[in-house]
């Protein structure tokens, strides 16, 4: 490891990409919701691309454009084409108010630091501190999950933990398969998408509310 | 010989008691009517009914099965080998140690079962009434009289008949709270398994306070003569049971010379003459009570007697 | 690499799907599908004979050959059952025929999912492994393409996907802590160099990686609260799937749960896993017998049911002790066996009432006696009944614990009566009674189902020594 | 020998798919149940033998069940002597089922279970190590359960297997924990190895609670009885007779082989639980029988009281055991362990003559018979024996047993302990009580079906049952009076029994002049059966010669004369509740909370006066109740967890997350 100044850079980056989650939680917009998330895979693309570079692993670079094209440019996209087509009501209905979720946010971030920070220093700290920062990204993406109502806004949600999963991995000095693991998760993502819009459910519900999803619960009460 | 002798004497406590037991019930009635200011019938009215009844049909209900014609003859047997069993004028009697005191009191209870289902057979309403009260009075009758037996068998160490007489007659038990319980108790339960005065009344045949007599009902010629003499046998077992328990004086040792023997005798026939005064004197001074009162009369003997075991069982160990 | 046996087991379903998913005809395509699900049981088998040596990326030891084998032959019993289960579909035109085609392939696809999940010696590959399989039965389960099944799959792929994000932050984490000590690259994610050095590991980062692993993979096993997914995905799919599902896919996600706890076992400074286990172990079960009281849809039922044993196995190996995990494996064996029977069973009934609605179907043994008492053979041995399998097993489970740790066992056994109390209420209005619904007979074959009771019941009375040297041999494995 | 009875065993088990193969064809029942017979008979023989000529056995390891225990087998003198009540009682049943089978509408569901029951009830008695035990245990609910639900149309059959089968399971798995308690950690189930450790008094005290527990549930101790009443009477008669008379003493074994072989030296106050629950149990259980009006269920309420009896002898031997007094715990054991015999023979006797009657009638309820004697004179002669002798009358057996346990009631004031000295009079009067009030039911019982006038077209037109079923029912009525008369061959046969149990056996019986019985010694107390029945019989016979000799034999039929009010419609008789309505009144207003409200129409109206009764079972409102209403409530709390959203579950999934990340934090 090179110095000090590498260092800082992924720990800007790192801490960054908190910040955009953070930003993603106060979000009452979808469209708002997606620019962040492209934003945030963004800020992604370019720490791993760093982390190609600090580490020298060429094939993180691939990784980082996946992150860049895939997640930042044609999700978004196709998000927001779908939210066009099925018509769905643009603004965001949250569980808990924003100001509840920020604090929320701000719990699992330190929770996050706390149990990553007790690792002992012999793993360097780099790996240290990003996997604390992925960790929290983990948690708040999580967190937009539960306490987002809109399908669209779960997935975006869902995108920003595997963000952090990506963030993780390249955080990993020499870790293998990550470039596997970050098409791997594309496509799962891909699947996601494609099933709000290919799953057949547009022809049964006439909007991708999850709880109109749910409207039907397996079982008749 | 000494088996002979023995055997001899068991068969003579069989016949007497046989033959004394209609005698009490006359004289007990006999008292009784005079108390009364009656005249009364004849000390031998009970053996002029019973050769009577012998000697007339049965009539017998149509609906009437094998079994309650065998009745009378298993309820007379029962009382009858039970009654011999107790220790009159001698004790050790041959085959006193065939049945001790428990087995006494089944057996007397298999009689009352019999009795209850001759009750049942007809199907008569007055035999279910008769049948039903007869158990409902045995149910508390019957412990009670067990846990007297436990009271006296724990005092003289036996539950044989014969050798807890020759205990108590050797005194070597003082007076004792229990042995007091245990007694008034015992004259309870008597009262009531001989269906006297308060518990039922032999003599009425008013429906609704009947009981035994509800029973017998449909009876009628020998089998009612077999009836009612076991139920003579069944006062004099009682009275002499009482007798020979807490008043064992003047029973013949088993070894006794002839003149023993008679002092025996006499012993015991003015022993049954007292029980059959008390008892009159007692029947004519109360009144017969409600059916349903009856439990509580009962409930209380077997309190007592439940009482008497426990002070033993307690102070047992002092 | 050489092709072995190990690879067999893989080339086999791979090579299987590819050409299911070209050919047409659902008879023909059925018939492979058994041949290929045969052939790589036959495969297998013959691990046990000829070993093959474990490389970077597949493994081969007594654990997950009892595994492998395990899944192979219920894949193929299945397989089996599923040609005449899909024949009927197809008449009834409930199945197009190219979605057959799909699901034949997809079955395939499936099996060579956890058999590589099964024998990969790479936790990464591991992981890709049972995602792989996720997404095959997501796809299986929404097949029907009804209301209820696309929402089932969606509700499973939604969970599911949040496990596997789960599970991977673990692995990632695992790897971390292996890489100071084993060093950098792939060496620091292969299984066999983890398990020897695990004791230098940072123990933090264990901890870390083991709570997210637990809860990733627990989504797959099934423990509460994680089970959302579980009970819609059996009751809307395809019955075949729901039998591979509670029989194999299952315990394939628990294979890699036991797999990250003997590492964690190994490391003296970690948390010990044991009691994170039980608690999930005991929560499942009691929260699965108690919800089968309520259950009107009779394979929603037996998947509550599933859920309950997966507690009780769970439980078992979070116990630990020879004679704890000798118990877990068994019953993990036993109620494999017994589970996917008894959804053999439902899915003739299904297909016979026409419904699954528990409502609509009553008194089998008396229109159809086989079924009827099929099914009542598979209750009474999924309650925990003797002579079947899984009494010895929670008989071993509950007196082992008991001496330990009585208040765990009072509550194991409390869950297990209670779930003796649902099934049965449920079986008696089913089995027996009045009839209820459609009573024509079934011309499905009976076999596996009463092939899978053989096995069980014969376990139950006498198990063969070859057989007990192996798990005992696992058991020590898993520490 | 015990390789013979292992073989007998089995091949009861292959009469099972045997059964399965021949369902179809009409001689299946017959083919079955005479195998059963011969087979039982000759596994009765066997254990007679082994008992009598002290047995030695060593155990028989199959490598079955657990693979490296494997399945220990072993006739010991308990054993020997449960084989004996268990393929008795199978052999009577068996015999009984030849004429009783044929009328059974679905023999499979019945055939191919009956031999699985019987030989699972023999492993039972004979595994020697805690797995074998539980499964053979286990494998004997699940095959009676089967049975009870043959019937499985009506409802109440169903319900009341499955009450049956939730109970039977709960006292597996109670015993399960004990005997993993006694196994230990590293599972030592061989019974050995169990008896070789010795238990800490703490571990010992909860093993008992749980075998009391465990095999109480499965012989009918209140409060833990309340399946019993619904099971037994719902399986085939001759299955009620087999689990009324043999399953339940089965349970006993399993308890007495807990408590006095495998747990060591017992404490003092386990005989206090053991003494309360049979006194409570024998009274609740009279009691609950008293208010009963079917046949069977009365019946099986019967089987709770005589478990009742069974455990204060088996409770007595403790204290006595655990007081040193080993004379004394001889006989209250002897007494415990024949009445275990003599109720498994009159119980399966009274179970019997229910069945024939329910063939010939179709009816169970006592208020809908009647009058039976004179249509099936035999059915009711042999019934009438065993009332007589379940009612504890001499001259038959019922009376030895109890006789013996009052000697041993007689004998506790020398135990030490306090609390023993209030509780065993306490427990003397509850059995005194309640043989009194077994006598009063059985009066009902058998007054209501057999006498009186027929109540019902279908009792007035009742058939006498079959040859096979009668010949059943005499063999056992000829057990009952020989075991009445002379008992002391029974006692000196349970001798050794006794000496592996308690190390000491009661005085030689057999040996005393008259074949008396003389349980201490001569002074204290004897009874001598056979010279009572003699005494009895003769004198009663004489009487009869005489009076017909001498007297009048002459004999009139008449209408009955009723104080010459004769009514002669049969509903003027009296019914099981009327009869049983005096004594409801004593006991049944506090115990039962029996209320009777009558009706009474106003004069002139035509409506009918009625009087009902209302009888509430606390036991089952206390201790039943509650639990159904808490599974009820919880599975409709839980089950809220079904209908959740995806969002929702996801918090689930957040929240374990987060929970399990600070546990670690912290």
């Amino acid at each position: 490891m090179r110095g000090s100044l590498t260092f800082d850079i992924a720990h800007l980056l790192a801490g960054s990409l908190v910040l955009v989650s953070f930003m993603q939680l106060y979000q009452d917009r979808l469209y708002a919701l997606l620019n962040i998330y492209a934003l945030h895979a963004l800020v992604l693309a370019a720490s791993v691309a760093w982390q190609a570079f600090v580490q020298d692993a060429p094939h993180l670079y691939l990784t980082a454009v996946i992150a860049l094209v895939f997640k930042a440019i044609v999700i978004p996209m196709a998000l927001h084409r779908i939210i066009v087509r099925l018509g769905i009501h643009r603004e965001i209905e949250t569980v808990v108010g924003v100001g509840p979720a920020m604090l929320l946010g701000m719990g699992l971030v330190a929770l996050s630091m706390v149990v990553m920070l007790r690792v002992t220093a012999e793993a360097d700290p780099l790996a240290r501190e990003d996997l604390a920062f992925a960790l929290s990204v983990v948690l708040l993406g999580l967190l937009m999950m539960v306490t987002r109502r809109n399908a669209v806004s779960q997935v975006v949600g869902f995108m920003s933990l595997e963000n952090g999963l990506v963030l993780a991995a390249t955080g990993a000095k020499g870790m293998p398969l990550v470039v596997e693991i970050s098409v791997a998760f594309s496509v799962l993502i891909a699947f996601i998408v494609i099933g709000i819009f290919l799953f057949r459910i547009r022809e049964r519900f006439d909007t991708v509310d999850v709880q109109a999803l749910d409207r039907f619960r397996g079982e008749r009460r | 010989m000494i088996l002979a002798r023995d055997l001899i004497f068991q068969g003579v406590q069989m016949l007497l008691v046989l033959a004394l037991s209609p005698l009490l019930t006359g004289f007990v009635r006999k008292v009784k009517a005079r108390l009364l200011r009656r005249q009364g019938p004849p000390l031998v009215q009970p053996y002029r009914d019973l050769v009577r009844l012998m000697r007339k049909d049965v009539v017998l209900a149509q609906s009437a099965s094998w079994l309650f014609r065998v009745i009378p003859y298993i309820v007379f047997a029962g009382t009858w080998v039970a009654a011999s069993l107790v220790p009159t004028f001698r004790g050790g009697l041959l085959f006193s140690w065939s049945a001790d005191l428990i087995a006494i009191i089944a057996l007397l209870g298999s009689a009352r079962f019999f009795l209850a289902l001759a009750g049942l057979d007809v199907g008569t309403s007055f035999g279910g009434i008769g049948s039903s009260r007869e158990v409902m009075i045995a149910s508390l009758a019957e412990p009670a009289m067990l846990m007297i037996v436990f009271t006296l068998a724990l005092i003289a160490g036996s539950t044989q008949l014969s050798t807890m007489a020759g205990y108590m007659a050797s005194g070597a038990e003082g007076l004792r709270v229990s042995l007091g319980l245990a007694v008034i108790a015992l004259i309870m339960v008597a009262i009531a398994e001989n269906a006297r005065i308060p518990i039922d009344n032999p003599a009425t045949h008013l429906e609704l306070t009947m009981v035994h007599e509800a029973m017998v009902l449909e009876y009628s010629g020998r089998h009612l003569a077999l009836i009612d003499l076991s139920s003579e046998l069944k006062l004099l077992l009682y009275v002499s049971m009482i007798a020979c328990l807490f008043t064992p004086w003047g029973i013949a040792a088993p070894e006794a010379d002839a003149q023993a023997l008679v002092v025996g005798v006499v012993s015991y026939l003015a022993k049954l003459a007292a029980g059959g005064v008390l008892l009159a004197v007692f029947e004519t001074a109360i009144a017969k009570m409600r059916v349903f009162r009856v439990p509580a009369f009962l409930g209380a003997a077997l309190m007592l007697s439940l009482l008497a075991t426990l002070l033993l069982f307690v102070s047992g160990s002092l | 690499m050489t092709v072995d046996a190990l690879t067999g087991v893989l080339l086999i379903p791979a090579a299987a799907a590819c050409l299911l998913a070209a050919l047409p005809g659902y008879r023909l395509t059925a018939r492979l599908n058994v041949v290929a699900a045969f052939m790589t049981l036959l495969t297998a088998v013959s691990l046990f004979i000829v070993e093959p040596r474990s490389g970077a990326y597949l493994l081969v030891d007594d654990l997950n050959k009892v595994f492998i084998v395990l899944t192979t032959f219920v894949g193929f019993t299945t397989s089996v059952f599923s040609a005449s289960y899909i024949g009927h579909e197809i008449e009834i035109g409930r199945l197009t025929p190219t979605f057959v085609r799909f699901y034949h392939a997809m079955y395939q696809a499936l099996m060579f999912a956890m058999n590589l999940a099964l024998v990969a010696n790479n936790i990464g590959l591991m992981w890709v492994a049972i995602e792989m399989a996720t997404l095959t039965t997501v796809l299986m389960v929404g097949i029907y393409r009804t209301h209820e099944a696309l929402e089932a799959a969606w509700k499973y792929f939604i969970l599911g996907s949040v496990g596997i994000a789960l599970a991977l932050f673990g692995t990632i984490l695992v790897y971390m802590a292996a890489r100071p000590v084993v060093g950098e690259g792939l060496y620091a994610m292969v299984w066999t160099v983890l398990i020897t050095r695990a004791a230098e590991f940072d123990p933090a980062l264990l901890n870390v990686a083991f709570v997210f692993l637990l809860l990733g993979y627990g989504t797959k096993v099934g423990l509460a609260p994680l089970h959302a997914w579980l009970p819609d995905a059996h009751a809307e799919g395809p019955t075949p799937i729901s039998a591979v599902l509670s029989g194999l896919l299952l315990n394939v996600a628990l294979y890699a749960l036991l797999r990250f706890k003997m590492l964690l076992a190994l490391n003296p400074a970690a948390i010990a896993p044991g009691p994170l286990m039980v608690t999930m172990g005991l929560i499942s079960c009691l929260f699965a017998a108690f919800m089968l009281y309520r259950r009107r849809d009779i394979k929603r039922m037996f998947a509550y049911s599933s859920i309950e044993h997966m507690g009780i196995i769970v439980f078992a190996f979070g116990m630990g002790g020879a004679l704890a995990n000798f118990a877990g494996l068994l019953h993990m064996t036993m109620h494999s066996l017994t589970k996917s029977a008894i959804f053999f069973a439902v899915g003739h009934i299904a297909q016979v009432k026409g419904t699954q609605k528990i409502a609509d179907m009553g008194g089998l043994t008396v229109t159809n006696p086989l079924l009827g008492w099929g099914l009542v053979l598979g209750v009474v041995a999924i309650a925990g009944l003797p002579p079947l399998g899984i009494f010895m097993s929670e008989f071993l489970v509950v007196s082992s614990t008991f001496a330990r740790q009585p208040w765990l066992a009072v509550i194991l056994v409390s869950g297990i009566l209670v779930a003796l109390g649902g099934l049965f209420l449920r079986l008696n209005t089913i089995a027996f009674g009045e009839p209820r619904g459609p009573t024509r007979q079934s011309d499905a074959s009976y076999v596996p189902m009463f092939v899978h009771f053989a096995i069980v019941f014969a376990a139950g009375i006498y198990m063969p020594p070859a057989l007990v040297l192996g798990f005992e041999n696992v058991a020590k494995l898993l520490g | 020998m015990t390789a013979y009875v292992l073989y007998g065993v089995a091949a009861l088990f292959a009469l099972a798919p045997t059964a399965i193969a021949l369902a179809a064809s009409r001689a299946a029942s017959g083919i079955v149940y005479g195998a059963c017979l011969v087979v039982t008979a000759a596994l009765t023989v066997l254990a007679v033998m082994s008992l009598i000529g002290e047995p030695s056995n060593p155990a028989v390891v199959l490598p079955l069940g657990l693979p490296w225990l494997g399945a220990h087998f072993r006739i010991d003198a308990l054993s020997a002597f449960f084989l004996i009540v268990v393929n008795l009682g199978g052999a009577a049943a068996s015999l009984f089922a030849l004429g009783y089978g044929r009328h059974e509408e679905t023999p499979h569901r019945v055939l191919p279970f009956y031999p699985a029951y019987l030989a699972a009830m023999n492993l039972v008695v004979l595994s020697d190590d805690a797995f074998s035990f539980l499964v053979a245990w286990e494998f004997m609910s699940l095959t009676s359960w089967a049975l009870v639900v043959a019937h499985h149309r009506d409802g109440d059959n169903m319900r009341a297997g499955y009450v049956y089968l939730l109970m039977a399971s709960f006292g597996t798995l109670a015993l399960l924990l004990g005997f993993g308690l006694m196994a230990g950690p590293d599972g030592h189930y061989a019974f050995d190895a169990i008896r070789a450790a010795h238990p800490t008094a703490g571990l010992a005290a909860l093993v008992l609670i749980l075998a009391v527990v465990g095999a109480g549930s499965k012989a009918g101790v209140v409060p833990l009885h309340a399946w019993l009443p619904l099971a037994h009477p719902a399986a085939p008669s001759h299955v009620s007779a087999l689990m009324s008379g043999v399953m339940t003493k089965v349970a006993v074994y399993g308890f007495t082989r807990i408590v006095f072989d495998l747990l060591g030296p017992p404490d003092w106050w386990w005989s206090m639980v053991v003494l309360a629950l049979g006194g409570v149990t024998a009274a609740m259980g009279v009691l609950y029988a008293l208010m009963q009006h079917d046949l069977k269920r009365l019946l099986a309420y019967h089987t709770v009281e005589n478990i009742g009896i069974i455990f204060i002898g088996l409770g007595l031997a403790l204290a006595f055991k655990a007081h040193g007094m080993a004379f004394a715990a001889a006989l209250a054991l002897t007494a415990g362990l024949f009445h275990v015999f003599n109720h498994s023979i009159f119980k399966s006797l009274l179970f019997f003559g229910a069945g024939a009657v329910l063939n010939a009638t179709g009816e169970r309820d006592m208020e809908h018979l009647g009058g039976l004697i004179h249509r099936m004179p035999q059915t009711a002669f042999v019934f009438l024996v065993g009332c007589v002798a379940i009612s504890a009358l001499p001259p038959l057996n019922g009376f030895v047993s109890e006789w013996l346990t009052f000697q041993a009631i007689l004998l506790s004031p020398q135990l030490p302990s306090w609390g023993l000295k209030f509780l065993v009079p306490a427990v003397g009067a509850l059995l005194a009580l309640s043989a009194a009030l077994a006598a009063a039911c059985f009066v009902k019982a058998f007054g209501m079906s057999f006498l009186g006038r027929p109540r019902t077209p279908v009792a007035a037109n009742a058939q006498e049952t079959d040859g096979s079923s009668l010949a059943a029912m005499y063999f056992l009525a000829a057990l009952c009076l020989v075991a009445g008369v002379l008992p002391g061959l029974f006692i000196d046969a349970l001798a050794p029994v006794s000496r592996a149990l308690v190390t000491t056996a009661m005085p030689h019986q057999t040996g005393i002049e008259w074949l008396t019985i003389v349980p201490i010694a001569e002074s204290r107390s004897s009874y001598n059966g056979l010279l009572v029945f003699v005494f009895v019989t003769l004198s009663g016979s004489i009487a009869a010669f005489a009076i017909h000799r001498l007297a009048s034999d002459r004999l009139r039929r008449g209408p009955a004369w009723d104080c010459g009010y004769p009514d002669p419609s049969p509903a003027t008789q009296y019914t099981a509740s009327s009869f049983a309505q005096p004594i409801r009144r004593v006991y049944g207003t506090t115990i039962f909370q029996a209320r009777e409200i009558g009706e009474m129409p106003p004069p002139g109206a035509t409506t009918p006066a009625r009087l009902t009764v209302e009888l509430r079972d606390l036991i089952w409102d206390a201790l039943y109740a509650p639990l159904a209403a808490f599974v009820g409530f919880a599975t409709e709390r839980l089950n809220i967890l079904q209908f959740l959203t995806i969002r929702r579950y996801l918090t689930l999934v957040f929240g374990a997350l987060v929970l399990l990340l600070l546990v670690l934090a912290i």
